[in-house]
This record gives C-alpha cells, sequence and structure tokens, in this order.
C-alpha cells in the first residue's frame, strides 16, 4: 500500500534547478535509502516534502492528502515530519522539553512529558533528560533529535544524515533503531553518506544527481549500476564493494 | 522556587510601601509609574522576551490604550473601567494589523519596522485631530471621585491599581511560559524551522502572543492615562519616552524572565529620578548624561540583566548548602 | 559650570531635606526659624531635549529677576525673606514634568511654580499644582491652559489664537499703511500644539478679515527638507506667508523661499523668528522679516538691557516674560504677606499689578481675569533692523515705522 | 513640471540621506551592530564644521573632511572602549549600549555646546539654479555632490584596496578573515570609525541648510533607519538606493498628500516594503 | 633528516573553549616536508588541536612553537605571516565575493610581495575549475568548488605548513578523491600537511604519519602504514 506518492516535483532557486521532475513512491514499512553527491538536491528534497520549501511544479501526496502548500506544522500533524542534516535542538532548553514540545502536536502538557519520556527511552537518552540540550555531544545530539521526531507520532519519518560523525558501535545502535522503527510500521527515508549503512539497512535506494533522479532500485542495483558509479561513487566504491 | 519566594516578598514589600509613603506626594508617583512601567515592560516580555521579536514599537499599543479609555471618557462619559476593555480591543486588533506584515521579520528588521509603526500611530494621532484633539493633548476631566469612574483624589488608589496590574500581568507571563505556549515559543525562538516541523504553527502562536502582549499594553495604556491626567501624541506614541524605555527595562532586568521587567522598573525609573532630582537644576543635560552613562556600565557590566546577578547569588548559596 | 556647584548642592541638601521630613513626619515643616525663612519658588523648564533653548532663556530671565530682588534686600513683607528658586530639568515628556512639580511641591514646600515654555509641558504641570492649589504662573499661550476652568494656572500672555489673529491683523494694518491691499495668503505651520493653535487663530481671522487662504499646510516637526512647501507656496499665488515654526524651519523656510526667488514678506509667528540666532543663521536676509511677539524687549530697554548686559544676548521674549511672572509672583507674596502657596493664589486672582518688570509688558501692567489670563497683555509686531527686533505695531506702543516691501 | 521638480528635490535630498545612512549600513554590515546613536555623530559633525567655520572661517563644504576626522576618532576610541565588549552578547544588549551612548553624547554636547542653535552663513546660501521653470537649490547641489563624491570614494576604497577588501572579508566570515592574517579587532575599529565619520561628513555638508543643536540627530535617526532597513541592512548599495528612495518618495507623497502626512506616507511605504521583501530593496545575505 | 627541530612542536597542550578542556595534554611534532593526519572521533578534539595552532582557541596552556616561534602568545591574525595557512572545516570562503578576490585575500600578509599573479596562476593549475570560475561569487559555488577555493585560497600565502580540518566533510566521494589527489600534490610540492580526517581510510591514504586521538589524548601515533594494520584502528574507525 503506497503511503507516499511523489509526482513531477520540481524546484529551481534563481539559476540552480535543484529538483528536476522527481518521481517515485514509497509504500507503508519500507526504508528507503536517499543517496547522492554534495548539493545534489537531496536536502532541498526533504525539506520540500514537509512544506519548509514550495516547489514550483508537481505533487505530494501522504495516503490521499495532497501536501503541496501545505505548511509544515500541517505536514507534521499528518504524520510526516523530517531531521535536520546540521541537528536543529532547541539548545537552551532541557533534552525532555525538546522532545515534550513536539508531543504538544498531540497532547496535553503533562501527557506529553510522557511520551517524551518513552521516546527518549526509545533511543537510549532517558539517563540525559535533563541535561540541556546544548552540553550533550554530537551523536547524542542526533538522538534527541530522532526522539524529537518519533514524539509527533509520525507514519513517515525522513532522517538527514543522522549517522553522520557516529563511530562504528554508535552506527550500528541507530540502524538497529532504524530497523525495529520499520517493524513498528514507520515508513523511513534515509539521506547518509555512509555506503556501508545505507546498503545495510535500505530495502530500496534512491539516487540523486543534480536534482534529477538518477536510480532506483536495491542496493544490489544501485551499486552496480554503471550511471551512478560513474556520477557518483567513484573508486572508493568499487574498493567497498 | 527560591525565585519565587523573592516575587512573594516583593509583592508584600510594594503592598505596604504605599500606605507608607504620603499619599498626595512625589515618592507616591514614583512607585505608581516604576509598578506601572513593570508591567508594560512585563507586557513587552510577552513578544520581547518569550517569542524573543525585540518590538520597539510598543508605544503604538500604549497609546492606542490611552486614547481609547479617555476619548470614551470625554465624549460618552464611559468609565475607564470600562474604556479599559475597549482599549484592550483596540490594542490587539492593532497588534494584528501590525503583525502580519512584520511578524515573519528577523531580528533587526522586526525592530525597526516596529519602530516605524509607533511612529505611525504617532502622526495619525497628531492629524486626526477632531478625534484625539491633534498635537494639543488630552486632558483627562477632574471628575468627582469615585471608584466606580475611576477617578480619586490621591495617588494611593493608583498605585494599587498599578500593582494590582503588575501582578495580573505578571501572572499572565508566568501561565504562559509554563504552558504549552511558552515550550512552543521556546521552540520558535530557538529554533524555527525545527519548530515548524514539529508541528508547531509558528504563525499562529507568534500572532497570539503579539496579540495578547497588544492588549495588556493597550489596557496599561488607560491606567496611565487615568494617572498622568494629560497626555498628547508626543508622548504616549513616543519611540524613546515609552517603547524603547520598556524594552530597555525587560532587557536591563532580564529578558524571559517574570522578575526581569520588575527588577528592570525598579532600577531605571527611580535612577532617573534621583539623577534629575539631583543633577538637572545644575547644568542642563547633566543629568541625562550620568543617567545615560550609568545605562552603558550597566550594560558591560551585565548583558545579560541584573537577574544574572540573581542567579550567580543564587549559585553561590545553593553551593554554600551542598558543603 | 562655576553656577553648577552650589546649585545642585542646594538641590542635594534640599532632596535630604525632603527624605528627612518624609520620614518625620510634616511636623518640623513649621519649626520656628529665623524670620527670612527663603521662600522656595519652583522653576520647572526642558533644559534638555528639542526646547531646551528656550527652557535655559526662561531659566536666565528667572534668575535675573530672583537675583535683582535678592540684592534689593528679599520680600518685604516677609522680613526680607531671600528667594531660593528649586530649578528641576522638565525633560520634554509632559509626565515627567508632571513628577517634577510633584517633586517640588513635597519635598520643597514651593509657594509658586513658574514654567514650562512648552505648552504641553505646562498643561501636564498644572494638573498636578490644580489639585495641590499651587499658582503656576506661565507664558505659555495654547488656549487650552486657561480654558479649563482651573483656578491656580496664571497666563502672561496673550493666548496663541489671539497671537495668530494679531500676525494677520497687523499685517494687513501695516500693509494698508504702506498703500497695498492683502487679499491672498498662505499659512504653513508646525503640526505641534504651537504651531496648529496660532494656525486657527491665523484662519480664523483671514475668514473675519474676508482674506483668501491659498495654502494652509501643516508639516512635520523636525522637518529637514522644506522645499515641497516652498514649491506648493510659489504656486498658491499668495501676497504674504505666515510661517509658524521653530528655528530650524524658520531658516529653512526663509533660505529656500530665496533660492526660489519668491520676494513675498514673510511674517513669523514667534518662536524661531524672534531669537538673535535667526539674525545670526540668515546675515543680511533676516533683515527686514517681520514676526509677531507676545513681548519685545525694546519697550522697557532700562530693564531688558541688564538681561544683555548678563547674559550677552537680548533678551528674548521667554526670558521677559517669564521674568514679569517672578516679578508678579514676588508682588502677590509681598500683598499676601505670606509665603503660603494658597494665601499668594488668592492675591493674584483677579489682581492688578505694576510697576517692576510689568512695564515691560504691553499695556505696562499684568491684570489677571477669573480664568487666570493677563487681559492686558496685547502682542505686538516686530521687524529685524540691523541685527535688533524693533516693535513696529501696534502703533501705540510702536518704536519705529513698519517697512513693508511686497 | 511640478513631478520633474519633486524628483529633482527628492534626489537631491536623497543623497545626502544616503551617504548619512552609508555609515549605519556600514556599521551593521561589518560587525552585525544597529548604532542607535549614529546620528548623533551627524550632530558632533555638524558641531565640528560649524565651529570651523565660527572660528576658522572655514566653508562647510571645506571642513567636512575635518568633521570625518574628529569622529573617525571619537568612533575609534568608541569602538574600542564601549562597542568592542559587547561584541558577543546578545543583541538587545548592543541596542542599548548604543542608546546609552545616544544619550550621553547628546547631552554631552548640550553640556559643552549650549542649547541653542547654531547655522553658518555661506555665500551660496540663497543661491539655485533655474532651468526653464526648475529650480535647482546651490547648498542641496553642493551637499549632493559632496556625498556623491564621498560614496564613490568609499566604494572605490572598500572594492580596490587591500584593507576594504580585508574590511568586506570580515563582515562576511571574521573567523576566515583572521586566519588571512586580518586582525578583525583592528577592522571593527575601523569600520565603526569610518562609519561614524562618514555621517559626520553628511552632517558638516548640510550645515549650509540645517541647523546643529544638540538634539539635531534626533530629526534624522528615524529616517537614517528607514534608509538603511529599505535598502538592506549591511548593503552599502542599499543605503545609496534607499536614500535616492526615502528623498523622492518624501518629495512625490507631499504631490499627492499634505504635506503633514509625509512621515506617514514613508513609513507605510517602508512596512510594505518590508512585508513583501523582508531582506530590504538590495537584501543582503545575514 | 635534520630532525633537531621540527617545523611545528606541540607538548603538553591543554585547550578549551569554557570551562571544561577539550585537550588534555598533547604532544605532536611535524618535521619539515612531512604529510601528517590526525584521525579520531567526531568529538576527539581533532579540530580543537587546529584551532588552538592557529590561536582561534580562547584558552590554550602548554608549549605551542612554529619554526622557533612561540604561539601561545601571539593573536590570531599573526599566525598566517609565520607560514601557517589553516583551511577551516566547513570551508568559509568569503560568499560575497569573486574567487579571484577569495584567493587574493589568501595572500593578505603577503599583499606585498610581486608575484600575485603567478601564485594564482598556480591555483588555477591545481583546480582548472576555479579558472572557470574566477569572476564568479564564491556562495554561488558548490560545495566541491567552495573547498577548493578554501585550499586555493590558504596556498595562496605559500605556506610552510597547510592545515587542513576535514576538507572531506560534506562532498561526494568522487570530489574527495580529487581533493586528496591534489594534496598529495602540494605535499610532493614541498608543503607541509597537517590533515585531521574522519575518512580514516583516505586519511591513512595520503598522509605518512598519524596520530590518533580519543576524547582529548593521543592514544596512538606511528606512520601511516603502522597504524592502518594496527587492529583497534582497524575496528574502531575502518569498520573492519
Amino acid at each position: 500500500m503506497t503511503i507516499l506518492d511523489v509526482r513531477g516535483l520540481s524546484k529551481r532557486f534563481g539559476g540552480l534547478q535543484a529538483l528536476s521532475d522527481v518521481t517515485f513512491t514509497v509504500p507503508r514499512g519500507q526504508i528507503v535509502g536517499l543517496i547522492g553527491p554534495n548539493g545534489a538536491g537531496k536536502t532541498t528534497f526533504f525539506s520540500t516534502l514537509v512544506g519548509l520549501i514550495r516547489p514550483d511544479s508537481g505533487s505530494i501526496k501522504l495516503g490521499d492528502t495532497s501536501l503541496v502548500g501545505m505548511k509544515p506544522h500541517k505536514v507534521a500533524a499528518l504524520g510526516m515530519t523530517k531531521t535536520f542534516q546540521n541537528v536543529a535542538l532547541f539548545a537552551e532548553s532541557s533534552v525532555l522539553d525538546n522532545v515534550l514540545t513536539a508531543g504538544l502536536l498531540r497532547f496535553d502538557v503533562a501527557t506529553a512529558r510522557e511520551q517524551a519520556l518513552i521516546c527518549l527511552d526509545r533511543v537510549g537518552l532517558k539517563s540525559v533528560a535533563h541535561k540541556l540540550a546544548g552540553d550533550l555531544s554530537f551523536p547524542e545530539r542526533a538522538r534527541v533529535e530522532l526522539a524529537r521526531a518519533l514524539c509527533t507520532g509520525p507514519k513517515v519519518l525522513l532522517l538527514d544524515e543522522v549517522m553522520a560523525a557516529l563511530n562504528p558501535v554508535e552506527m550500528q545502535e541507530i540502524m538497529d533503531l532504524i530497523r525495529s522503527l520499520r517493524d513498528d510500521g514507520l515508513t523511513l527515508l534515509v539521506v547518509e553518506h555512509h555506503m556501508r549503512a545505507i546498503m545495510t539497512i535500505c530495502d530500496r535506494i534512491l539516487v540523486l544527481n543534480f536534482g534529477k533522479l538518477l536510480a532506483d532500485g536495491t542496493a544490489q542495483q544501485v551499486a552496480n549500476d554503471p550511471v551512478v558509479i560513474e556520477a557518483y561513487l567513484g573508486r572508493s566504491a568499487e574498493a567497498h564493494t | 522556587m527560591k525565585r519565587w519566594l523573592a516575587l512573594a516578598v516583593l509583592i508584600a514589600v510594594a503592598a505596604v510601601l504605599p500606605l507608607l509613603l504620603s499619599p498626595t506626594g512625589y515618592w507616591i508617583r514614583v512607585l505608581t509609574f516604576t509598578l506601572l512601567f513593570a508591567a508594560m515592560a512585563q507586557a513587552w516580555n510577552l513578544i520581547g522576551g518569550l517569542a524573543n521579536q525585540t518590538s520597539l514599537g510598543h508605544a503604538a499599543f500604549f497609546g492606542i490604550g490611552a486614547y481609547t479609555s479617555t476619548i470614551l471618557l470625554l465624549k460618552f462619559g464611559i468609565s475607564p473601567w470600562l474604556g479599559m476593555f475597549a482599549a484592550g480591543a483596540l490594542g490587539g486588533l492593532a497588534a494584528l494589523v501590525i503583525a502580519i506584515p512584520t511578524l515573519r521579520l528577523q531580528g533587526h528588521y522586526f525592530a525597526l519596522a516596529t519602530l516605524a509603526f509607533g511612529e505611525v500611530m504617532r502622526v495619525i494621532a497628531n492629524v486626526w485631530a477632531p478625534l484625539t484633539g491633534g498635537p494639543g493633548g488630552l486632558s483627562v476631566p477632574f471628575t468627582p471621585p469615585s471608584f466606580a469612574g475611576y477617578s480619586f483624589k490621591q495617588l494611593l488608589p493608583h498605585a494599587y491599581i498599578a500593582l494590582g496590574a503588575l501582578i495580573i500581568v505578571t501572572g499572565i507571563f508566568e501561565v504562559i511560559r509554563r504552558g504549552a505556549m511558552g515550550y512552543r515559543l521556546r521552540a520558535i525562538r530557538e529554533n524555527q524551522a525545527a519548530a515548524e516541523v514539529i508541528g508547531i504553527d509558528t504563525t499562529k502562536v507568534k500572532l497570539q502572543t503579539a496579540v495578547i502582549s497588544g492588549v495588556l499594553m493597550a489596557m496599561l495604556g488607560t491606567l496611565y492615562a487615568q494617572v498622568a491626567v494629560f497626555f498628547d501624541p508626543d508622548t504616549v506614541f513616543s519611540a524613546a519616552a515609552i517603547s524603547i524605555r520598556v524594552a530597555l527595562i525587560a532587557i536591563l532586568g532580564g529578558v524571559g524572565t517574570a522578575a526581569g521587567p520588575i527588577l528592570g522598573a525598579l532600577f531605571i525609573i527611580p535612577v532617573e529620578e534621583l539623577m534629575n532630582d539631583l543633577f538637572s537644576a545644575g547644568a542642563a543635560g547633566l543629568s541625562q548624561l550620568i543617567f545615560g552613562a550609568i545605562l552603558i556600565a550597566v550594560i558591560l557590566w551585565k548583558p545579560r540583566g541584573f537577574i544574572t546577578l540573581w542567579d550567580a547569588l543564587r549559585a553561590r548559596f545553593a553551593r554554600g548548602e551542598t558543603r | 559650570m562655576s553656577k553648577m556647584l552650589p546649585r545642585a548642592g542646594l538641590s542635594r541638601r534640599s532632596l535630604l531635606a525632603g527624605t528627612a521630613s518624609l520620614l518625620a513626619s510634616p511636623m518640623i515643616g513649621n519649626a520656628a526659624r529665623a524670620e527670612a525663612k527663603p521662600v522656595n519658588i519652583g522653576v520647572i523648564m526642558p533644559l534638555s531635549g528639542a526646547n531646551a533653548q528656550f527652557g535655559i532663556n526662561s531659566r536666565n530671565g528667572i534668575e535675573l529677576v530672583a537675583d535683582e530682588i535678592n540684592a534689593a534686600g528679599g520680600i518685604k513683607a516677609l522680613g526680607g525673606a531671600k528667594i531660593n528658586l528649586i530649578v528641576a530639568d522638565s525633560t520634554s515628556t509632559p509626565t515627567t514634568a508632571g513628577t517634577v512639580a510633584q517633586r517640588l511641591i513635597s519635598q520643597n514646600e514651593v509657594t509658586g511654580i513658574l514654567g514650562a515654555f512648552a505648552s504641553s509641558l505646562t498643561i501636564a504641570i498644572s494638573e498636578v499644582t490644580e489639585r495641590r492649589d499651587i499658582p503656576l504662573l506661565t507664558m505659555s499661550f495654547a488656549d487650552q491652559i486657561t480654558g479649563r476652568g482651573f483656578k491656580n494656572i496664571f497666563q502672561v500672555v496673550a493666548k496663541a489664537s489671539a497671537l495668530g489673529k494679531a500676525q494677520l491683523d497687523y499685517t494687513l494694518a501695516i500693509a494698508q499703511a504702506a498703500g497695498t491691499k492683502i487679499d491672498k495668503i498662505a499659512i504653513m505651520y508646525e503640526d505641534t500644539a504651537y504651531g496648529t493653535a496660532q494656525a486657527n487663530g491665523l484662519r480664523a481671522a483671514a475668514k473675519a478679515a474676508n482674506v483668501e487662504v491659498a495654502m494652509d499646510d501643516a508639516y512635520p516637526l523636525g522637518i529637514t527638507d522644506t522645499t515641497p512647501l516652498i514649491n506648493k507656496l510659489r504656486a498658491s499665488g499668495a501676497q504674504a506667508v505666515f510661517p509658524v515654526s521653530y528655528l530650524n524651519d524658520s531658516l529653512l523656510i526663509i533660505r529656500t523661499m530665496r533660492q526660489q526667488r519668491i520676494t513675498m514678506p514673510a511674517i513669523g509667528g514667534a518662536a524661531g523668528y524672534v531669537i538673535p540666532d535667526f539674525e545670526k543663521g540668515l546675515g543680511e536676509f533676516a533683515e527686514g522679516v517681520l514676526s509677531i511677539a507676545p513681548a519685545n524687549y525694546d519697550l522697557a530697554p532700562d530693564l531688558t538691557e541688564r538681561f544683555r548686559k548678563r547674559f550677552g544676548y537680548f533678551m528674548v521674549h521667554e526670558a521677559l516674560e517669564h521674568a514679569v511672572a517672578l516679578d508678579v509672583l514676588v508682588q502677590a507674596i509681598e500683598k499676601a504677606k505670606s509665603a503660603k502657596a494658597e494665601d499668594v493664589a488668592a492675591a493674584l486672582r483677579g489682581a492688578k499689578f505694576t510697576g517692576g518688570w510689568t512695564r515691560a509688558m504691553t499695556g505696562g501692567a499684568v491684570q489677571f481675569d477669573s480664568t487666570g489670563l493677563n487681559v492686558l497683555s496685547v502682542p505686538v509686531m516686530v521687524q529685524w533692523r540691523n541685527k535688533e527686533l524693533v516693535t513696529v505695531w501696534p502703533k501705540d506702543v510702536a518704536k519705529a515705522t513698519a517697512e513693508w516691501k511686497s | 513640471m511640478s513631478f520633474v521638480q519633486a524628483i529633482i528635490d527628492g534626489l537631491l535630498v536623497g543623497g545626502v540621506y544616503a551617504v548619512i545612512s552609508i555609515g549605519l549600513t556600514l556599521v551593521y554590515g561589518v560587525m552585525g551592530i544597529v548604532n542607535f546613536a549614529q546620528a548623533e555623530f551627524l550632530m558632533i559633525g555638524m558641531f565640528v564644521s560649524w565651529f570651523a567655520w565660527a572660528y576658522l572661517g572655514l566653508d562647510p563644504v571645506l571642513a567636512a573632511p575635518l568633521s570625518f576626522a574628529v569622529s573617525f576618532a571619537i568612533g575609534w576610541v568608541v569602538q574600542g572602549q564601549l562597542i568592542s565588549r559587547v561584541l558577543k552578547a546578545p543583541s538587545v544588549a548592543q541596542i542599548f549600549l548604543t542608546v546609552g551612548l545616544l544619550i550621553v553624547l547628546e547631552n554631552g554636547a548640550l553640556l559643552t555646546f549650549g542649547s541653542q542653535f547654531r547655522s553658518v552663513v555661506t555665500s551660496y546660501q540663497t543661491m539655485s539654479l533655474s532651468l526653464g521653470a526648475l529650480f535647482v537649490s546651490v547648498p542641496y547641489l553642493i551637499a549632493f555632490a559632496m556625498s556623491l563624491a564621498c560614496g564613490v570614494a568609499l566604494w572605490w576604497f572598500m572594492r580596490t584596496s587591500w584593507f576594504g577588501r580585508a574590511m568586506r572579508a570580515t563582515a562576511q566570515n571574521p573567523m576566515a578573515a583572521q586566519l588571512m592574517g586580518i586582525d578583525t579587532a583592528l577592522m571593527y575599529k575601523m569600520a565603526f570609525a569610518l562609519g561614524v565619520g562618514l555621517t559626520a561628513f553628511g552632517g558638516a555638508v548640510i550645515l549650509p541648510y540645517v541647523a546643529v543643536f544638540p538634539g539635531v540627530g534626533g530629526q534624522f535617526v528615524v529616517l537614517m533607519f528607514t534608509v538603511v532597513v529599505l535598502g538592506g541592512l549591511g548593503s552599502v548599495a542599499g543605503a545609496v538606493v534607499g536614500g535616492l528612495a526615502v528623498g523622492v518618495i518624501q518629495a512625490l507623497s507631499s504631490l499627492v498628500f499634505p504635506i503633514q502626512l509625509q512621515n506617514l506616507v514613508l513609513f507605510i511605504v517602508f512596512i510594505l516594503v518590508l512585508a513583501v521583501r523582508p531582506q530590504g530593496l538590495v537584501g543582503a545575505r545575514r | 633528516m635534520n630532525a633537531v627541530t621540527p617545523l611545528l612542536e606541540i607538548k603538553g597542550l591543554h585547550a578549551g573553549y569554557n570551562e571544561v578542556d577539550v585537550l588534555h595534554g598533547i604532544d605532536l611534532e611535524i618535521r619539515d616536508g612531512e604529510f601528517v593526519c590526525i584521525i579520531g572521533a567526531n568529538t576527539a578534539g581533532k579540530s580543537t588541536i587546529l584551532r588552538a595552532i592557529s590561536r582561534l582557541v580562547p584558552r590554550v596552556s602548554g608549549t605551542l612553537r612554529f619554526a622557533g616561534a612561540d604561539l601561545t602568545g601571539r593573536a590570531a591574525h599573526e599566525v598566517p605571516a609565520l607560514g601557517i595557512a589553516h583551511v577551516p572545516e566547513g570551508r568559509h570562503v568569503f560568499p560575497d565575493m569573486s574567487v579571484e578576490d577569495n584567493l587574493m585575500l589568501g595572500a593578505f600578509t603577503a599583499r606585498t610581495a610581486g608575484d600575485l599573479p603567478q601564485r594564482m596562476q598556480r591555483i588555477f593549475e591545481l583546480f582548472p575549475r576555479l579558472r572557470e570560475r574566477r569572476g564568479q561569487l564564491a556562495g554561488t559555488l558548490s560545495g566541491g568548488e567552495q573547498q577548493m577555493v578554501a585550499v586555493g585560497r590558504a596556498l595562496m600565502l605559500q605556506p610552510k605548513l597547510l592545515l587542513l580540518d576535514e576538507p572531506s566533510h560534506g562532498l561526494a566521494p568522487k570530489v574527495v578523491e580529487e581533493m586528496h589527489d591534489a594534496f598529495v600534490k602540494i605535499h610532493s610540492g614541498g608543503t607541509s600537511i597537517l590533515l585531521v580526517e574522519q575518512n580514516v581510510g583516505l586519511a591513512l591514504d595520503v598522509a605518512t604519519r598519524g596520530y590518533v586521538l580519543e576524547t582529548g589524548r593521543i592514544t596512538l601515533q606511528g606512520s601511516s602504514a603502522e597504524l592502518g594494520q594496527n587492529p583497534a584502528v582497524r575496528a574502531a574507525y575502518l569498520g573492519i
């Protein structure tokens, strides 16, 4: 059953074609990886999906609802939200308050607090709930960001480089978490530079280059696609696969 | 918690103090204005502190409040107690009108756009003479003293009304700060895009805050008009004497905290008075010069306001306790 | 600067005294002292901000008279009591002016207050003095000042509307005397209480005299470019222009008129047109400019030359009128034989004062009606002649004949 | 005809608005501080020029470099001693430090120079050029030309000199500028001093038609902010566009509306422009 | 090799931003002509070492000497004149200036040198893309091109020591490779390089020697080959 349906999505910034006629669908419960060189439009793409950027043309449907022109908070209420590449926490608030605020989308303050603790537990950060978000280490902050997104109760979750800067052990933990979220019925889109991680967890991979969808297939298919190798993976991909 | 205790002590002192001062005298007037300015700074603190939108145009709402109730009193004999609510309604409306084009502005742009809005209101009041009396200003009529008519021979009732206003505005501030709205405002303040994607309607929240702030500011304008008795466009729509001063009070005290505006007002208003008293007869400009110098010194000393002094004291105290 | 310290000292002492009396109840107030207990008189003026210059001029005039009276043995009815001026800065905010008045009344037990040049400040002070029964003497000329039924306010000059009316009527008369009939004029005024009130007087007088007002424009205070005004003036076809403005605008208006080669006479509305800086700024172009004035120094040179001697410039009208106000207040104290504010106020009401500085006013005396207005004061028309202001109208007080060039 | 006259008048005044506002935008552009005391340097520039005229017999236009120099020196000290201490403080603290400075400078001038208005008498104060039915005021034209020259000089300096390049680098990325070996603290001092110096220069050139007194800055402060925000905070080109736009809007509005509403029209245009283009007409990044 | 005086000598370096130390006593040295890398997890403090050398860290203590000169007493803007160029993490080009102006500013401390056009030609030879875009505003370039500007700008100084902070961060793998090829070229031209890199495989590929940094302390050092063979390094950073 398709949960996200994107057709002909285009966006231009001045002279730069950030997105060009991007079309694909995502069935419920998949982990979809999104890769592409820097500047390929991945972050723009996520921002467009959640309503932070308005596309020039194209349609986005979450279930049966069209999202184009909708403000991000409406999109969030409908069940789609994203994390930020550079980690956009409320640095001067506590970890708990960060997550609690997201819970206010569905609950009152007291219930949101309970929910927030559940979400923090899920990402393994319950112990630091009362620390200031700004005082956490980078990997911890990425997880708070994840917990915060979870607390909005999403159906579709867009993760923008949550594994950046993690060591292999931490990365494995996040990969396990992403899988368990998928097992709970969530649909996830993941932007990541770590090929190994992407190849391991994703059911399917999309490759973006200069705003265009270059390839769409399983890890194996994408990794062996000569167009992809030429444009993006280069030598290191050969070395690692 | 301790901060609340301190606040309670402060309120108790403020409740008793007016009784100790001569009811027709100077210090009770200073106290009344101190309390009023504290309340005004607290109303500003909603938008300036919680939403982090440094408004430099709050005189617009304030002046609307002063004019609305006074015009209703002069033309229709409506008691300022009722006029105050009309004032609040118009102030809220004005806040809505100005918020729509300005709220998406950031930082300095917002500050300067609101500054311009305050000036617009001043010009309108100046020009619309049939309604506002124009540059000649308005005098609140000297009606026989009555509580219902909001007319008193002495300043004592005004002092208590100002105190009550301060407590109410501070209460509203705290309720908002601690509630869901407070969480949302903090989120917006710290990262607007992140706030949006987790489902906060940032425009609506900011609009609501701006309107509440405008309503309160306008109602305080009514109280001010009743104490000052005479005002003209330059007084109530003044950028320097109202807009900037109110922001200054909140900022010097500690922006975004309930105690900040109160600390700020307790400092600024009496110091201004003292400077005027001590130096204004001496040489023209000296008292203002010293006031400005004190302002600079305080900002260099405590750029985040007096509240940080309190925090530092409390931290030291807490450390002492644990030892 | 040399005077600054003692005065500041006095004030500080008075603050302490005020605080002490605050703590120790009013008992001290009437404690027996030497007979010559000084009489405190409040002087509230804008000493900083936009009107500072006029506030300081006014203070100078008041100090001159106070020093003269003290030097001549003080207030005789009170055993030679000295006048003690309590000077305070009203700033340019009416609310502050009110607070300052409250302070002087509560802490310094003033007998009366003089102030505060700008009408809005004076009105704010009067709201306080009225409730506390303290006489307030002023030269502010807004119509509201004596139009509110207050009992404790005394306006020593004619109202703004009368000033505006005289500005027009005198001009018509002067022109007529020179053989010119004026039937089309232009009015431009700053949009302040002073400007609008005087423009109202001008407008009403024009209507009464059946003169067409071809241009009638207010402009914002602090305007830095008057070109649009003058463009409009040029197009209006008026025979004379009546600008009501402070100095900067006055200079701009006259200069821009000359640049555009407009030669029609400009008849100023006091304020910016009757101070030394007007002539300093314009030089030869000031020569012959007419202006209305509530009073002029050449009506009593024997008195006003003392001001010039002490302060180095001619006695501007606000200084002169405030000097008269103090003189009248002191005369009232002498008459009441009391320094109690209520007694003095009673002595002022409806009374006529002659001699002393009142000679410098038109009418040669000061008489207050029931509203507190000096009914004897009539505005004068003055003209710049060789760096001096010369009274040229009305004829009975004129020192020279008006020159009219149209 | 009156339309053309209004455009001419508007441009002449607007050129001066531009030069006094460039300083404000420069200070903001380089260190992100809105200097509320900027207009006080206009006042200082006017006073310096007035004294040069009164005691040295210098024409204000010739005294303008002197005004620039004196303000530059004051600005250097103010930046080094006061502003530099709040560069990392919250922006509200920066704003109110400059508000404090405004109060001190205005009242300091009142104490030192007294309250009276001072005006210069120049040989050209009532001169004008006439082109058919059009008038071009000579004092305004001189002020405009001086402003133009000053603006071009600044532009040339910022574009071509190492110092200008270093200053632009500091504005765009102070950390990276340090890595290039640029002394950013020096650049801040330079920018602030230059900024207030320019404003003082503008003050000197308008002295032939605007009288000086301690509060004269107050007549320009809101206008300067309007110019700068309209053009885009931090953008020098924006200040030029904004200055000319403000001059022309003022002049044109008085053709249609009562002159009393001049500022009302200006502020409404200002708020509307911001509503449509929040970054100003010539938006700088930031 | 003359090993008596290293080009850069760091001993017992402590550094931090607020009250907490990020570095807890670092010993590190680079001899003239070396290509050294520092590897470690993201928060280990790698950038802080570079920032300490460039005097961008407010609080440092310990020995910090470059070519015989003491760095600790100097201000940040005095460092480049000694011959140290620093390419900061995140590139930090001057966005509103042309590529050419960006490059020129790299030679700010050498502005009186007469050979700036020649220096720029050499940069264009290294990164021909920059020649094509010389008039374009740096802020409008792609991430990879901005990185070229940042590196080219640093090279305009003709530094003795080049500090590179995470030059591969946020770049597509293909661009990263191009970049690393350029570093090898720069090194072979005689410039000493200190590279901080998260991409451990690539770092050990190009550098001759390396340090492993963990939570503010050096835990391992050795030649790139040694480190690449070290089981702990392989497990922790190479994911093998």
